[in-house]
């Protein structure tokens, strides 16, 4: 089952949409680069709930049409600058949402429903952007309620601390991204280490782990999750992320600095 | 990305006191994406708390109790188990509502920021939502939001780094203006008219015991979360 | 925080709804054991999704009004015979509902809203069985839809293995009770052992961890969920259900059984 | 307690070769409670399969990969990612229907069993369904079953001690007969009348490797969740 970057990458075809977790969640840069130098093209990506270097990376480099999420940045670093030249450039679509609508969504899709209510959120200017929510009476209660469809991504690709030979993956108290596994059509992950040990076997590592059930291909790729650091394992590397939010905001500038990061990886 | 615009560290420091004080005797607050401010104000009230509030940092490993996902916090709220969140937007108005989301009409914006993150949820399910901004001004503090993230309600608070207000009868009004502020210079500082809260007068500033716990515990939390805000603090 | 299991059925009034683990997750047997002692009346149980041993104790002494589950047995014994019985005699109301719809419910609870569209179940009877629970066309697919309504237990009760001196408690991969802890008012615990260390401190045990947030009361009751045994701990005391199973077949030898435990402990 | 009421150890190996056949290929399985004949037929179709299918015994703890607890098996399978699941009931009809529930008119029960379960959820939202019951009989296998837990559809399969039924055309149909059985016998001891497919004959035994694995692997794990079940296998 095990796997490379460059082969995860080539599973996701033009077109599919991507769930992607934010910065401090699991990110797998390793396979980002790897989709980068393949020339993907059309990704649909979706934050769980918001996304960070990763979307910007895609979006620098012309893989992306369209992004659903609840933000985009590139956190104490700013707006994400990749992304904000396209946005003004009408090169990307938005569809705009608030992080429990993407929980709900998945939520939904995990539960093969077609909806989920949702608290909160009306008389927020956001319910007249989404078309496809639904506003009316609570069936229970009276009350204006809110629906929100179900977001059933075909992948979801992230980086994990460890996974084991039969395709478990520990991912801690992360547990965005198991539910993100289960609403996903399938699942794509890179980790530090394969360890020899079954992870279900010892209900400690058991509790945060994702079955293999749910997860189609593993890739060991150390360092996978860097420059943005992986909680538990290693930081982030604030100088390179301080010199791409800096080189990002040209074109040519962002394209020189990307292109050096894939002649290094 | 409003949280970070930054304002005279002393001024920071008042924004912390008057937040911490908010927060005294509640049991749970969280603090979102880009909160600087907040997250030292509560991390603040909870020293001083001996331990409570609970203080939920997202994006921090070592102060961040919640162990079902990116999900929790949001389920947390609406289960009634959160007591207070904080809210800032590119803009804020007159009656408390806040713009995260960018400037222009809605659904065909000129500028956009970073998005909604919670906000839309949380303003609505969290008792206690406190609005701060670290740079008032005319440009932020406006009459209307050309986009409503989130609308405001009466009895909301919001923090600045020139004064606080709170809402009553549908529209803030100032409370209190820090250290080297008046009514006056607050009231050109600001793009919508507000009367002035009975009783109103300088904001307090940060007590002994809240600067010292900022120095001490409290900092090491925020250098994990927000290293270039705890840079400019020390 | 550190409480007795006589302190915790103190704090459970009569007339609470109370959700309950199956035999096979965490049984707070200490606890139903001081329910009994302290008279408890009027109560309404909620399985999770079924019932077990805990329930047909409380129903055969009495403390029982009402149950809603999916099931009540005493797994491979059979069916639970003062449940039965009172069944029978009409002594205890039954709210009639299946696994998922009780997940739902509580999910529903968990999220703030006043339901949740459940999958499958249309074309059983059991949902002529439920007037709370909707049938009508889906919003989003037309197809017919069915809604089932917020479960809020006010009380959960569960035997876990570890908690810590802050009211942190370690539930591994049962994760259902921290479903039921996040949609019920008030959580109850008692637990083996009570550990120094600080269970939020490392992501390994924080994420089979219940944070304290939602945890009222913590009791150490070492081999509190004996005879039903606890997962990674001990196993059932097959023995002690057996002769159970037969004694409480008859009015007065389930008192006498019952009786003869009340003392032991 | 249906699934529990044994018939006599040879029996139940026919019933548990004939389920581990129709497994044979599919990639996840799931075993509910009161089950050991499924519960056997499936991890025989795992060590035969080299691993395959996946298997998940509710209940046990060395045979369930399930990490989100008791939902998981419900989402599992409204996802698209269970194959196939067993159910018995008190009373299974013609149609395939079964009863879990008790016996009487529905709201007014005269005997109630165990209850529901998640037999209405799994029977409609997994493609395949075994029907089982280990004591073939004129009271439980009846025209019409006095409580609809769950509805049958074409193509799902009945096993039972005696023999083999699969629904088409709204009926279940004679498949196969176990040795020692013929139509007559199989049709004076069932409570609905059928008819009997075509190239129906007697129901193969178990294999020789599949009745190893019983013995070996299989065992270990049926002795943690069924051990009444186990020790009369052995």
């Amino acid at each position: 089952m095990t796997a490379t970057p460059a082969e995860l990458a080539g599973v996701i075809p033009d077109g599919a949409t991507l769930a992607l977790a934010p910065d401090y969640s699991g990110c797998s840069l390793a396979t980002i680069r790897e989709l980068i130098r393949r020339g993907a093209r059309g990704l649909h990506l979706v934050g769980l709930p918001q996304l960070g270097l990763q979307a910007d990376l895609l979006i620098a480099a012309g893989c992306v049409a369209g992004i659903e999420t609840a933000a985009i940045s590139l956190g104490e670093l700013g707006l994400a600058p990749a992304f904000d030249r396209a946005w003004r450039a009408g090169d990307v679509t938005v569809t705009e949402s608030t992080c429990p609508a993407i929980h709900a969504g998945l939520t939904a899709a995990e539960k093969g429903v077609s909806h989920l209510p949702l608290a909160g959120v009306i008389g927020s200017d956001l319910v007249g952007l989404r078309p496809d929510w639904r506003l009316g009476p609570d069936p229970f209660t009276g009350e204006p309620g809110l629906l929100v469809p179900a977001i059933r991504p075909d992948f979801l690709l992230f980086h994990a601390a460890v996974g084991d030979k039969a395709g478990n993956v520990w991912i801690g108290v992360r547990r965005e991204l198991m539910l993100a596994a289960h609403a996903a059509r399938r699942t794509l992950v890179t980790v530090e280490e394969i360890t020899e040990q079954d992870l279900l076997s010892d209900d400690l590592w058991a509790a945060g782990t994702i079955p293999a059930l749910y997860v189609e291909r593993v890739a060991r790729a150390p360092a996978g999750a860097a420059p943005v650091g992986l909680r538990g394992r290693y930081g982030p590397d604030r100088a390179w992320l301080a010199a791409y939010a800096e080189a990002a905001r040209e074109p040519a500038t962002c394209k020189a600095f990307i292109d050096a990061w894939l002649r290094d990886g | 990305m409003p949280g970070c615009v930054m304002a005279e560290p002393e001024r920071l420091l008042v924004m912390i006191g008057v937040i911490a004080r908010l927060l005294t005797g509640l049991g749970h607050v969280a603090v979102g994406a880009s909160s600087p401010v907040p997250a030292a104000a509560a991390l603040v009230a909870r020293e001083l708390g001996g331990g409570r509030p609970t203080v939920s940092i997202l994006g921090s490993e070592s102060s961040n109790p919640f162990t079902d996902g990116g999900r929790e916090l949001f389920d947390c709220a609406a289960q009634g188990r959160l007591d207070a969140f904080f809210l800032s937007g590119a803009q804020i108005d007159a009656t408390g509502a806040v713009n995260l989301l960018g400037l222009g009409e809605p659904g065909r914006l000129r500028r956009r920021f970073m998005g909604s993150f919670g906000a839309p949820y949380l303003a609505s399910l969290v008792p206690n939502v406190i609005l701060f901004r670290t740079d008032h001004g005319v440009r932020t503090l406006v009459e209307k939001v050309d986009f409503v993230t989130a609308p405001g309600v009466d009895g909301r608070w919001l923090v600045t780094d020139r004064a606080v207000f709170r809402r009553a009868a549908g529209r803030l009004r100032l409370v209190s203006w820090h250290a080297g502020e008046t009514p006056g210079t607050v009231r050109a500082a600001t793009g919508f008219a507000f009367e002035t809260a009975p009783g109103a007068g300088e904001t307090p500033g940060l007590e002994t015991a809240a600067a010292a716990e900022l120095r001490g515990p409290v900092e090491a939390v925020l250098r994990e979360v927000y290293p270039a805000f705890a840079a400019q603090l020390a």
